[in-house]
């Protein structure tokens, strides 16, 4: 079992949050390795961007631990192999698609790959047309596809993608699953929310539902059901 | 990447952002104006002790530019959540810091470069005083507001009421700084009494300050 | 983490010495030292007012090595003692701050000037409340004591400032009068008197600060209290 | 529902978020005290000519307060596009108008109300003229700057470049108001001079742009 | 074709609007008359949000005539019965949800019938447990959910809702379709958009597509399927 968790891209052990009176997160525990997408589903408020955000290390939970790549803290190492894609776009309004991946891309010191990989991403998401508007004028969806290039910009392993789908058109999100597939493919651990669990179907390997920040079920991916003690949930 | 190049980024990006906007820029200009428009009425300087006030009122004007400045620079980085998504980046925090200081300090020095000769015509002042010294004294000056201003913003960006921190923090803090500039400006101005202890003043507060903010910028955000 | 519930008797005794003490201060000051030639019997306050300043400082520089060691060593015990010497100094900085218009209003003229010595003093003054309402306002957020610490460290270089300003300036406030070199000096009956109160002051400080440590520490405790209670209430409705 | 009432329902809205918040009330309390802190050091009014510069330097503080009142009032409204959602509303353009007048009159009379006790303690002024008369200024003044300053704020929200437009149009359009108030003050605050006549002229103004603002903002707003 | 005209709650004539180069709409018409639901579909970037705003009299076109309720411009009544929610929240982030409704409600003019208005569309929209709190500390979709609280608060009979399920919960999404139900039944026109076509089968009577912000194909209402000339996009 040991072995096992050594594996894992990011584990989550017994982790709470709370914001004042309001419970975020209950004493989830469950684990993610490499080549797993796992569906992260659950009601409105159920937890579910509050978990991403601590996965992420933009949060410190209350209580619990977080280990990604076996880090308990974001070194830069760490944080140059996570990605997330939040409900706020991090885009700077005034400066156009391509001019804000320039600059992050600087951040997480691409170097000289920087502009292969920027072309690349704007490509993947179907962005191209755009990138030298500024970020202001364009469309919801569009935005969306920018902010999802930035995710995933630095081609991280660890990808937590919060409702990636909502806003974009068909053909964008059958784009979208389909580089999933490709991530999943080439190793990459996936951590997905979404409300529409029809679109990953037959694709996420597993699956964790959140019910006002307990964990309702935990269905492990495939490949490694017994790793993980099962959750507090299912033991009450 | 290295730690000087990740801060030149930010300073790129700010200054891009502000040439498309130019929000800062104008936002200077008027305060420059209204000073100027206001001060036109009441005062004529004539007397020596006049012009030591005139001294007061120019760095007056700068400071609520100053204000100005550090309170759009975090705006900025507040809209869609930006400043989360710094914090997820590999990047060094301090590198981040120095870079927002850098960019705060250039926008600062351009609002004198606006507000300093307007001052001078208007209120018919000149330099009586060492004036290179005084561009140091300029340099130092914001340099160290600057520096206290950017390390408080970033600590409260997310503190519900910032607003009310952020100069609570900041003022005590600052106060000789701002003696010292104000006192070497009246000695340019008039060209008596010494510069010259308060650019040492100045060169501590900002070699002290520094040195803390950058010993510490890394702790206080990560904290969170 | 479990603070005794009841004062220990050490802390009784150490109220009782700091009474004696006070009370041989007045006496001294009073009655013991001489009335000053020029200011007559204002200057007595000379005593009250020279001895709160210096506690304030002392205060200032616990919280200071208290603010570094938190950074270092993360403990809460370091915020407490922190928090409780910065309350403390701040309340003796204020009787400080009140002594010095009250003696400078006959001996002035006036109550306030801007000199370097009054300035810096009330700075030091704002800055140690804005420590303190900085550790309010932030009260919620979960680095609030690491903000603290480091603004504690930024405000401590203000004090320095303060001692040497009378050092390094021309001020309207007087010279130094103690370790101030060649010309300063006092009769010895006014330095036995100053110290006495000094003496008695610090014992006070001592007093208030366990106290307010103790409260502090209390406080903490509490609310692991109260967290553990509302943990159970969760575990419960699960 | 009636005119008032909506207009008064803005206020209420605005007052809530402040009191929420507190952001304008601590932005100015901390104005107050950085001119205070600043002066102190080179001002100590003591002739005639201070005082009347003493009337200035107060007028330019509140102006300063005012800005931020009025940058914020907007802001405030920016975020979530709810400007947009208030266009939505059958509410009548000019009851929306006259209740951001309102709020912001309130929040910057509230600025007076700490800025000048603190003033006159700290500068050891006193009136030596009529008090209730300069309340009166007081109150006119600021409905002559806040008129005004909504307006073009309004007007200007959506336009790229209203940072530069706002206080470009607000400036010049002020100054007689400007004038009018700082004058006032020096007479009361040296009991000699004439506030009557810049009682009437404040009141002249006032009544010229509320009722050019009443009059054309529907059509201002809806233009877009 | 006349008569049908007068009775449409909605209709566009050739409406353009551009902004600069980008050309967001371009010589759109179709009417929407009341009882009756359209689906306003396309690709990210289309012109749908455009369109909505443009139908709430928020943005002027560049050309062409927009008529809600037989008007070109927008009184005080006819402002009382549009309802829009848009891509942005239009909610004050500091207030509670509950005083953001209060405030709206007192801008629509509800008077007394206030109180009862909101408790009802907190409860249809099933945001009462979070009406108390400040928008501020809401989930993504708690926030959607007061939006559209928002939107139907005046009871408007021109409903303009922009991607209104996404962000939403399955159990959400089936409340809000079953008020549109409840809405076509009042005798309300809905122009909605979204990207999942799926939800609104068996519940759009019309369908509009938009492509690039040309009308790619007009499916009018069966009631009225000829009132409106064709568009622009099939007449080319
Ligand atoms: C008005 C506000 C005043 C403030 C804020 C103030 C502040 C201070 C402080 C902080 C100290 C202790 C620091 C040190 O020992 O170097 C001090 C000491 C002293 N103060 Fe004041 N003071 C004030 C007024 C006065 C007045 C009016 C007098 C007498 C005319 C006076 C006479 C002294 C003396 C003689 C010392 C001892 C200096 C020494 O030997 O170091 N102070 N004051
Ligand atoms: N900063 C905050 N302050 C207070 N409460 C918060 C904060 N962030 C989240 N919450 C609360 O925590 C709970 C979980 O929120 P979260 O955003 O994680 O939900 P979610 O599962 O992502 O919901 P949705 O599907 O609506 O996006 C909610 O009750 C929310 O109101
Ligand atoms: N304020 C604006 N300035 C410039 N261009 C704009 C502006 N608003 C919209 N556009 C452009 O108009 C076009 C239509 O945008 P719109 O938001 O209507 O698309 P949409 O159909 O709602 O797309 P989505 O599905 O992504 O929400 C886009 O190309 C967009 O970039
Ligand atoms: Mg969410
Ligand atoms: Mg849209």
């Amino acid at each position: 079992m040991i072995e096992a968790l050594d594996s894992k891209t990011l584990i989550f052990e017994d982790v709470c949050k709370t914001f004042g009176e309001t419970v975020a997160l209950w004493q989830v525990s469950f684990a993610l390795g490499p080549g797993e997408i796992v569906a992260l589903t659950g009601g409105n408020g159920a937890g579910k961007s509050t978990l991403l955000r601590v996965a992420a290390f933009l949060l410190k939970p209350t209580s619990g631990r977080v280990l990604a790549f076996g880090q308990p803290r974001p070194t830069p190492d760490v944080k140059r192999r996570i990605g997330l894609l939040g409900h706020a776009s991090f885009l700077y309004e005034d400066l156009s698609a391509e001019e804000n991946l320039k600059f992050y891309a600087a951040l997480y010191a691409l170097g000289r790959e920087a502009d292969d990989r920027i072309a690349r991403v704007l490509q993947e998401v179907g962005a191209e047309d755009f990138r030298h508007r500024p970020v202001r004028t364009l469309s919801h969806g569009m935005r969306k596809r920018v902010s999802l290039a930035r995710a995933v910009l630095s081609d991280p392993d660890l990808l937590l993608l919060d409702e990636p789908f909502s806003g974009l058109d068909v053909a964008s999100v059958e784009r979208t699953r389909a580089l999933m597939v490709e991530w999943r493919r080439r190793g990459k651990a996936l951590l997905v929310t979404t409300h529409q669990a029809e679109l990953l179907e037959g694709l996420a390997d597993g699956e964790l539902v959140l019910d006002r920040g307990r964990v309702r079920s935990w269905r492990a991916p495939a490949s490694c059901g017994s790793a993980v003690s099962p959750p507090v949930g299912e033991r009450a | 990447m290295s730690y000087w190049t990740t801060a030149m980024r930010i300073v790129a990006k700010d200054l891009l952002s502000e040439a498309r906007t130019r929000e800062m820029t104008n936002a200077m200009l008027f305060f420059a104006l209204l000073v100027l428009v206001l001060f036109s009425f009441s005062f004529q300087p004539a007397s020596d002790e006049e012009r030591r006030l005139a001294s007061g009122v120019l760095w007056i004007a700068f400071l609520f530019a100053g204000m100005g400045v550090l309170d759009r620079s975090f705006w900025r980085e507040r809209v869609n959540d930006c400043l989360d998504a710094l914090r997820l980046t590999p990047a060094s925090a301090s590198a981040l810091f120095v870079g927002k200081c850098v960019a705060n300090a250039l926008f600062l020095l351009l609002a004198a470069v606006i507000l300093v000769p307007l001052f001078l015509v208007f209120f018919d002042l000149s330099f009586r005083g060492d004036v290179r010294a005084w561009l140091l004294v300029l340099v130092l000056g914001t340099w160290g507001l600057v520096v206290n201003g950017t390390f408080f913003a970033a600590m409260t960006t997310n503190v519900r009421s910032r607003e009310l921190l952020l100069p609570l923090l900041l003022l005590p803090i600052s106060v000789p700084a701002l003696v010292a500039v104000v006192e070497a400006t009246a000695a340019a101005l008039l060209g008596e009494g010494a510069m010259r202890v308060w650019i040492q003043v100045l060169i501590a507060f900002d070699v002290i300050y520094t040195t803390l903010a950058l010993l510490l910028f890394e702790t206080v955000v990560e904290g969170t | 983490m479990r603070t005794e519930r009841a004062l220990p008797r050490w802390w009784f005794g150490l109220v009782g010495l700091t009474a004696v003490a006070l009370v041989l201060g007045v006496l001294h000051a009073l009655w013991f030292a001489p009335t000053e030639r020029t200011m007559g019997t204002v200057q007595r306050i000379f005593y009250y007012h020279v001895s709160s300043a210096w506690t304030a400082f002392v205060a200032f520089f616990i919280n200071f090595l208290a603010c570094v060691a938190y950074l270092k060593a993360r403990h809460p015990k370091w915020d407490a003692v922190a928090v409780s010497a910065a309350e403390v100094g701040v309340v003796f900085g204020t009787v400080n701050l009140i002594t010095g218009p009250i003696w400078a209003k006959p001996v002035w003229g006036i109550w306030w000037t801007w000199d370097a010595r009054l300035t810096s003093t009330l700075v030091m003054w704002l800055l140690y409340v804005s420590y303190l309402l900085l550790r309010q306002f932030a009260a919620e957020q979960p680095s609030q004591r690491i903000w603290a610490a480091a603004f504690g460290i930024f405000a401590f270089v203000d004090v320095p400032i303060v001692y040497l300003s009378i050092r390094l300036w021309r001020t309207q406030h007087p010279g130094p009068v103690i370790a101030g070199g060649e010309q300063s000096g006092i009769d010895p009956r006014m330095f036995l008197a100053l110290h006495v109160c000094f003496l008695a002051f610090l014992l006070l400080f001592v007093v208030l600060f366990s106290w307010r440590y103790r409260l502090e520490r209390q406080r903490a405790e509490l609310a692991e209290l109260r967290a553990r209670l509302h943990r159970l209430h969760l575990e419960r409705s699960v």
